[in-house]
């Protein structure tokens, strides 16, 4: 039937999300030194780096598993974008739905997990120590929030989620429907980005950036690429299940970049906080607000 | 103290290696597209050894900010394009500049921030402090001064930066193509038993940077003493006393 | 049929005559006692089958009852005079220096065991039953060590408080009735002893002979006795002996005595036992001592099942007395060689590995793990509790199958014992051969029964059903006296 | 002769020729080639796994205290026979060759090992074909006391966790049995059918009795909580593949029993009848609950293990907790999720665990601080590993993925956040747990003393990979695997899923053939991606940054102990060994009245008691 059109769409998602992903980074560095008061790096910057990186003449590997562990992390968000409907493309939607894709995403993970683990390096182990912890933090009320949009939605497949909200105007997003949902994962986005100020892991001052220590040249490349795939995913899942997804473009992409704004303009401004406080704040407002707020949808 | 023209350099091979020409146009193009991201895209490692380290802050933050050239600090080797020496190099902080610098992927450029690491500076007397950089490693860009304001610290970057959008800033291969000789200046100054877990030669080797100065008496020596460095390789069967050897 | 008196008399006769034929040949004296415990079982078991029909009643010493010595025989009562004469055969008494002694109390043992089966009338069953202790004392005291002195005295002073009041029991019902013949009793119980001086006397009674039977309050002496006595002494004792006391309450309790509050007696004291028994042997540090605390347990499983209600309760509690028939003495075998510290076994399975298997197969069917015979006795036991629906049959449920699991813990303690890697210190003694065969022979019995379970679950069902027939009872002693009782 | 008289014929074979045979070299492949046969027998049955069979009758029944005794099988036993016998046969296969012999040589006897295993697979074929509750009990005592017989093999240490289960196992086959005879008083029979008939006319006040007794007795052998504490250990110290074995399936019978008699007989709809005073929950919660709890403790107790093995049985019991979870749910999609997680969790746990003992056979440890890097010198066991992580952690694509979505989704469905919370935190705790084991065995760096070390021999290789394909497949097309839970639960009468090969056909449903296709183009792309880099330079271990310091081969320079030192400082003062001190309480409790009872049989003056005896005996005369 539509195989070859399903063919295009699949190859074309994750296309969409790299670009549209090295737009945000761009925007995240604009951002943070806007706050500092900087001029911030120039409009092409994050192609740049990762040309540089891609091109550099020394590769350092520490074994074949430190390789796959890339190619897993870059080839997941790859197959995880085909389950992410963002307008006109569908994809994979229908095939897993936000369960699944939540599990997806945990394979990057993983694979750099298991890449970083390779190099024998114990800076990038305490890295993802401390990055699965931090996971293991914010995933609990992370989950709360699945689970409402699910409940709420009476589905847990995104493309009918975004449907549902598109046919029922704006009184019918999850914003309006569960505000206090919507306010639980918006403030957890930051550290599903692993971004400021949640970003122990990294740590560059004390563990030397963690996971990242050993990452040189494409293995660093692919990780900015993976970067990249994050932020457009985190910021399109919000979209998804609070802002009625997006039927154009047009009116799609202000969403997923406000989503991705929001947490970067205040993040900049707090210090880092400690593993076990990334633990306890998580365990503690986001929880109960995500607990609260299923309370109140389901009741 | 060596004489800087006494340093058997060969300017010509790494310039002409630097600026050549591929005939295929389109490559060229590419190799151009490769060269500029690479100078608008530069990772530095700023390894404060002395004072001139407290220049760098200003240099990145809001006053002057080096993000918006490209250039950005790291704090791993690996991940940097740009040793920073910020000043008196002592004997002992020179074995981990050493190791640092080999452990940095190419190409990869090292800037001498003020005068110490031009020439002892300040330490010129001092018995405990290497006082010549350029002879442990191959020097990109000195940027003199003590210390040398954040202006002259981007412009210095600026002009490595120029070099590398030509070309012409390969001094890293020189390190290849002349180990012998830095690694003689090391071993006079450490000991005849140097060394660090990188495998400079296999490096080489692998780069094809082999020249007839790479291999001498002083990689004969550290041939000697040096524990072997093999990458571990799978091993399903038997076939083990290769690597059994490493142990001992 | 009169040979039957043969199976009392015979030993008795031979335990009397022993020391004189001793002094015409040692060797004949060595061996009289047991050809003539053989001679008396195979005498057992040529009537056994005729009694499958009908049971025996004989009278004897030239009265008829109930003024005569009644001896009753049916099946159950054979059944357990049969037990004591091959139990003692089995479980001969060996030791060195008193082979007379030993060799005449225990044919003595056996022929009082036997007469108290068969035994129609309660002052014979008191008689032989007072004849019984004594006997015991002697065997226990036999080993001739201070401990077993000791636990003698102890033992003699509880059995003397039991016998006081077996006969203040037996004394109540006479004074109630007018007569000791149980036969008559069985006629006159439901009107003359059917109140509070017949639940006195059954309660009297009880204790008195509970105190052979292991029963609850008057089992003190067991720990100290069977940790101190010989172990083949111990086994008779623990093994059969305790079943005898069992069967003259059983014998009460279908003939006589049917209040309610009776059962309740024996349960409430059955669950006492089987709690305290098997609790003290949780901790209990020698093998002797926890095979003793744990059969004092077993006990109070039967005065469980007794107190059950109907021919169901008579079945288990023969399913229950007849399993552990095989299973205690063998253990106690076992235990000979193995006394003293639990500790000191360590490893001791690398030495005699036959014993050390026989062991974990009694255990297991000690604890009632199917399709071991113990298993099907306990099931007997509890289901038709669950049935009656009675809180404290509930309880006692509860209690079986915690003590069980208790059970399990302890004996398999003693298991990993036997079996750990690291042999203790001191080396380990062999079984004696004659030993380990009879516990071979025994254990073997065990699983037999498993591959006749259904024949052997018919046979007791019917012994069960024969004992509990009160009509046919009093029909067989004296018919003529039914007739005049119903006139009366 | 039936289907199912062949299959225990040869299972009893199995046990003969072990015994006899064990010893010899070639004893081994012996046995494991029966155990093919036992399962080709089992083929012969297949019917049962597709609904075109209900039941297969043993020719063989006796006739006690008027009780028929049955054995047979249906769909549900079928599904555990497989996984049983597949257990069995990848277990023996791995103990056949080099494992065997460096056991014998090291003074085990081999012929008591393979003659466990195979009685453990025996006794566990007895049970499932269990036609009866009184079949039932027997077969349950025989499997907890073969289980107790392979697990008290090692001697030592085993010897006392093997002591803690029986009286664990034992105190719970007590409680069962009392459940069994209590349905006996109420039912009159010991017949499967007329309990299924006399279950909803029971009151709920017997139903509860039941329902505790019963759960008791089955939990134990799940180590649900709060009987969990036995198991860990004693599988952890059980030979090699034995515990390979009994972590695979062992455990599983009390489900298997469990959902024979709960959930098809009483029935969960009766379980929803019974509420608990006082509170919004009825009995199906609380077993939620209970397995959800099962879920989270234990998992995040295998988080704080360094010992590989007991880290993967500390799993064992937390997965479990998935399984009850999805039965207790009930519905469509929870039941074939625990039903599937039954197989899928045996298909990786053994293979963990046999990865784990690869390892212990080549460098002598299990110690997670003691290894490191041995994905060079070991690559097919990583592979096995890494494959066998991902299914526990229930990531795609492996098998262990489609059981937990079908239990999540049901937990959607039934709108249960909590539940779905706690089962999340599960696998969290999981993920957390299982990098651990594979960081610290695998990767990192490899120990100067485990330079030498080699990958295991095929003998052991083959068995895991076979296993490992097996994770992979029935992930790729779970519709394998869910052809056999939907017969299943047509025969305990729970309704169907709707599914196909690759996976839950339903609104917002599954197909893991796109998913995993997907993810494998996707890695093709990474792939691709990755190579527009230069040429990777492979160095040495040692060139590492170090911050400036120089590595030699004797720096250790890998990161395991207290791995998770931030989530530690947090929850670490949460465990308080509540269960161990339970524990501890009962036994000083029972210790505390043991020697009171000793005292009063050994210092109490017996004379008093007979005194007080008769007062109490005349005064009820006289009064």
């Amino acid at each position: 039937m539509h195989f070859l059109e399903l063919l295009v769409e699949l190859l074309l998602m994750p296309i969409l999300a790299f670009v549209i992903g090295l737009a945000m980074v761009l925007m995240m560095r604009r951002i943070g030194a806007r706050i500092q008061r900087r001029v911030g790096p120039p409009v092409l910057q994050p192609i740049y780096d990762i040309i540089k990186l891609y091109s550099k003449d020394t590769q350092i590997s520490h074994g074949l598993m430190h390789e796959i562990g890339i190619i897993m992390a870059v080839g997941g968000y790859i197959a995880a974008e085909t389950l992410l409907p963002v307008p006109g493309l569908d994809g994979l939607a229908d095939k897993g739905g936000a369960v699944t894709l939540a599990y997806m995403l945990m394979i990057p993970a993983l694979g750099m997990a298991l890449g970083v683990g390779q190099c024998a390096n114990p800076n990038g182990s305490i890295g993802i120590s401390r990055a699965l912890t931090a996971m293991l933090a914010y995933d609990i009320p992370f989950i709360l929030v699945i689970f409402g949009a699910s409940y709420v939605y009476g589905t847990t497949n995104l493309a009918e989620m975004i449907s549902i909200q598109q046919q029922q105007g704006v009184s019918s997003w999850g914003i309006v429907q569960m505000p206090l949902l919507a306010l639980t994962a918006l403030l957890i986005l930051p550290a599903i980005m692993g971004k400021h100020p949640f970003e122990i892991y990294v740590a560059p001052a004390e563990i030397a950036t963690g996971p990242m220590v050993e990452m040189s040249g494409k293995f660093m490349g692919g990780l900015f690429v993976m970067q990249c795939f994050q932020l457009y995913t985190a910021g399109v899942i919000f979209t998804t299940l609070f802002l009625g997804g997006g039927v154009y473009w047009i009116t799609f992409l202000p969403k997923i970049f406000l989503v991705v704004a929001i947490p970067m303009s205040v993040a900049y401004l707090f210090p880092r906080y400690r593993t076990e406080d990334v633990l306890r704040l998580m365990w503690k407002w986001p929880m109960l607000l995500g607990l609260i707020g299923l309370a109140v949808v389901m009741k | 103290m060596n004489e800087l023209d006494k340093i058997p350099v060969r300017q010509e091979i790494s310039v002409a290696q630097g600026s050549v020409k591929r005939s295929n146009p389109l490559a060229n193009v590419f190799d151009e597209l490769v060269r500029f991201c690479q100078s608008r895209s530069m990772f530095m490692l700023h390894y404060c050894t002395g004072c001139g380290a407290i220049e760098l802050p200003p240099a990145m933050t809001s006053r002057f900010d080096m993000e918006r050239l490209g250039i950005q600090p790291m704090v791993t080797p690996r991940q940097a394009d740009i040793l920073l020496i910020t000043g008196y190099v002592s004997v002992k902080t020179l074995k981990r500049i050493i190791l640092t610098y080999e452990q940095m992927p190419a190409p990869k450029y090292v800037i001498g921030i003020c005068s110490c690491t031009v020439n002892g500076g300040m330490y010129w007397q001092s018995y405990a402090t290497a006082k010549v950089l350029k002879e442990y490693l191959p020097v990109d860009i000195y940027i003199a001064g003590c210390m040398p304001r954040p202006e002259a610290v981007i412009s210095g970057l600026r002009d490595l930066m120029g070099d590398i959008k030509s070309g012409s800033a390969s001094n890293w291969k020189r390190y290849f193509q002349n180990y012998d000789h830095y690694l003689g200046n090391q071993q006079k100054l450490f000991d005849e038993d140097w060394q660090t877990p990188t495998d400079i030669i296999a490096e080489a080797e692998h780069y094809g940077l082999i020249t007839d100065q790479t291999l001498g008496e002083h990689t004969a020596l550290l041939q000697k003493h040096q524990q072997p460095l093999e990458a571990l390789e799978f091993s399903l069967g038997e076939k083990r006393e290769k690597i059994r050897g490493e142990n001992q | 049929m009169n040979l039957l008196v043969l199976m009392i008399a015979l030993p008795l006769l031979t335990a009397f005559l022993l020391s004189s034929i001793n002094r015409i040949s040692t060797l004949a004296a060595r061996w009289i006692g047991p050809l003539v415990l053989l001679a008396t079982a195979v005498i057992g078991l040529s009537v056994w089958p005729q009694l499958g029909a009908a049971p025996l009643a004989l009278q004897w010493g030239g009265f008829q009852a109930p003024l005569g010595i009644t001896l009753y025989a049916d099946q159950f009562a054979l059944l357990f005079a049969l037990a004591m004469t091959i139990g003692t055969l089995l479980l001969w008494p060996r030791s060195a220096e008193n082979q007379l002694r030993s060799s005449s109390l225990a044919l003595l043992l056996a022929g009082t065991g036997s007469g108290l089966a068969l035994s129609g009338d309660l002052f014979n069953i008191y008689v032989f039953y007072e004849l019984m202790t004594v006997v015991s004392y002697g065997l226990i005291a036999g080993r001739g060590t201070s401990g077993s002195f000791a636990s003698t005295l102890r033992y003699l002073v509880i059995s003397g408080f039991g016998a006081a009041l077996a006969l203040a029991g037996i004394a109540l019902v006479y004074q109630a009735t007018g007569t000791l013949n149980l036969a008559q009793l069985a006629q006159l119980a439901p009107e003359k002893l059917n109140n509070l001086q017949g639940f006195a006397a059954f309660v009297l009674m009880l204790i008195g002979f509970g105190v052979k039977a292991e029963l609850f309050p008057v089992n003190m002496w067991v720990p100290e006795v069977y940790a101190t006595a010989s172990s083949r002494v111990s086994a008779l004792l623990a093994g059969v002996v305790s079943k005898l006391a069992l069967l003259i309450i059983m014998r009460l309790l279908i003939l006589v005595f049917h209040q309610p509050e009776a059962l309740t007696v024996l349960l409430v004291l059955g669950i006492l036992g089987v709690a305290s028994g098997e609790l003290a042997a949780w901790r209990a540090r020698d093998l002797n001592r926890m095979l003793a605390f744990s059969s004092i347990g077993q006990l109070g499983v039967m005065f469980i099942a007794l107190s059950i209600p109907g021919n169901a309760g008579i079945f288990a509690a023969l399913a229950v007395m007849v399993h552990h028939l095989f299973l205690k003495p063998s253990m106690f075998l076992l235990a000979e060689r193995w006394g003293g510290s639990i500790e000191k076994l360590a490893g001791a399975a690398r030495t005699s590995p036959i014993a050390a298997a026989l062991f974990v197969l009694l255990a297991l069917s000690l604890i009632g793990v199917p399709p071991l015979p113990g298993f099907w006795a306990k099931l007997l036991v509890i289901m038709p509790m669950l049935a009656l629906d009675q809180p404290l049959y509930y309880l006692a449920v509860f209690v079986m199958l915690a003590a069980a699991s208790l059970e399990a813990n302890y004996l398999f303690r003693v298991v990993m014992k036997l079996y750990d890697k690291q042999p203790a210190a001191t080396s380990h003694k062999v079984h004696a051969t004659a030993d380990l065969a009879t516990a071979l022979f025994l254990g073997g019995g065990l699983i037999a029964a498993v591959f006749m379970l259904v024949p052997l679950a018919d046979r007791l069902d019917s012994i069960a059903a024969q004992a509990t027939d009160v009509s046919t009872y009093i029909q067989t002693v004296a018919p003529q006296q039914l007739q005049s009782g119903r006139v009366q | 002769m039936t289907a199912l008289d062949t299959l225990l014929l040869i299972s009893a074979i199995t046990v003969g020729v072990a015994l006899l045979a064990g010893n010899w070299r070639v004893g081994g492949w012996l046995v494991t080639i029966l155990y093919a046969l036992q399962g080709a027998a089992l083929l012969m049955m297949s019917g049962l796994g597709y609904s075109t069979l209900t039941v297969v009758q043993s020719s063989f029944s006796i006739e006690v205290l008027s009780e028929q005794l049955l054995w047979r099988f249906d769909a549900l036993s079928w599904f555990f026979a497989l996984i049983t016998i597949g257990a069995g046969l990848f277990s023996s296969w791995f103990a056949s060759g080099e494992w065997g012999e460096r056991y014998r040589d090291n003074g085990g006897s081999l012929r008591l090992f393979h003659g466990a295993l195979a009685l453990n697979v025996f006794t566990m074929l007895v049970l499932l074909a269990s036609g009866d509750l009184l079949t039932l009990f027997i077969g349950w005592e025989l499997v907890s006391w073969a289980s107790f017989l392979i697990m008290a093999l090692a001697g030592g240490k085993a010897f006392g966790y093997a002591m803690r289960y029986i009286s664990y196992a034992f105190a719970g086959a007590m409680a069962l049995l009392g459940g069994l005879l209590l349905i006996y008083a109420e039912v009159g029979s010991f017949d499967f059918q007329s309990l299924k008939e006399a279950a909803p006319q029971m009151q709920a006040s017997t139903l509860w009795l039941l329902v505790v007794l019963l759960t008791s007795g089955f939990g134990v052998k799940m180590a649900i909580l709060p009987f969990h504490l036995w198991q860990a250990k004693a599988y952890a110290q059980t030979p090699g593949p034995g515990a390979a074995f009994l972590g695979a399936i062992s455990s599983r019978m009390g489900l298997f029993a469990f959902i024979v008699v709960v959930v098809q007989l009483i029935g969960i709809s009766r379980l929803v009848e019974m509420e608990i005073p006082f509170t919004f929950l009825d009995a199906q919660d609380l077993l939620a609950w209970i397995a959800v709890f099962t879920i989270i403790i234990p998992t995040y107790i295998a988080l704080r293990q360094h010992d590989a093995r007991r880290l993967l049985a500390w799993h064992g019991v937390g997965q479990t907790g998935y399984m009850l979870l999805g039965i207790v749910i009930a519905n469509d999609l929870g039941s074939a999720g625990g039903l599937m997680h039954v197989f899928n969790y045996a298909s990786y746990q053994a293979m963990l665990f046999m990865v784990v003992v690869a390892v212990i056979h080549r460098t002598g440890t299990s110690d997670l601080n003691k290894l490191g890097g041995l994905f060079t010198r070991m690559p097919l066991s990583y592979l096995a590993m890494l494959i066998g992580i991902i299914g526990l952690a229930g990531l795609p694509p492996m098998n262990g993925f489609v059981s937990k979505w079908l239990i999540y989704r049901s937990l959607i469905v039934d709108g249960s956040p909590l539940l779905f919370l706690g089962a999340v935190i599960g696998t969290l705790g999981t993920i957390l747990s299982v990098y651990k084991l594979i960081h610290n065995i695998f990767l990192g760096q490899l120990r100067v003393e485990h330079v030498a070390v080699r990958e295991a021999p095929l003998s052991m290789v083959i068995p895991m990979m076979a296993l490992a394909v097996i994770v992979f497949v029935t992930g790729y097309f779970p519709g394998l695997v869910l052809d056999w839970t939907s017969a299943v639960q047509a025969s305990i009468g729970i309704p169907v899923l709707a599914h196909h090969l690759g996976g839950v056909s339903m609104k917002g449903g599954l197909d893991m053939i796109w998913i995993v296709s997907v993810l494998l183009i996707g890695f093709g792309f990474g792939t691709l991606v990755f190579f527009l880099g230069g040429r990777s330079r492979r160095v040495h271990q040692l060139d590492n940054y170090a911050g400036g310091h120089f590595l030699t081969a004797e720096t250790r320079y890998h990161y395991s102990d207290n791995f998770y030192p931030g989530l530690m400082h947090l929850i670490g003062p949460w465990y308080r060994n509540s269960f161990e001190w339970l524990e501890r309480g009962v036994i000083s409790a029972v210790d505390t009245l043991s020697t009171a009872m000793q005292g009063l049989y050994r210092n109490a003056h017996p004379s008093y008691l007979l005194l007080a005896a008769v007062v109490f005996a005349l005064s009820w005369v006289i009064v």
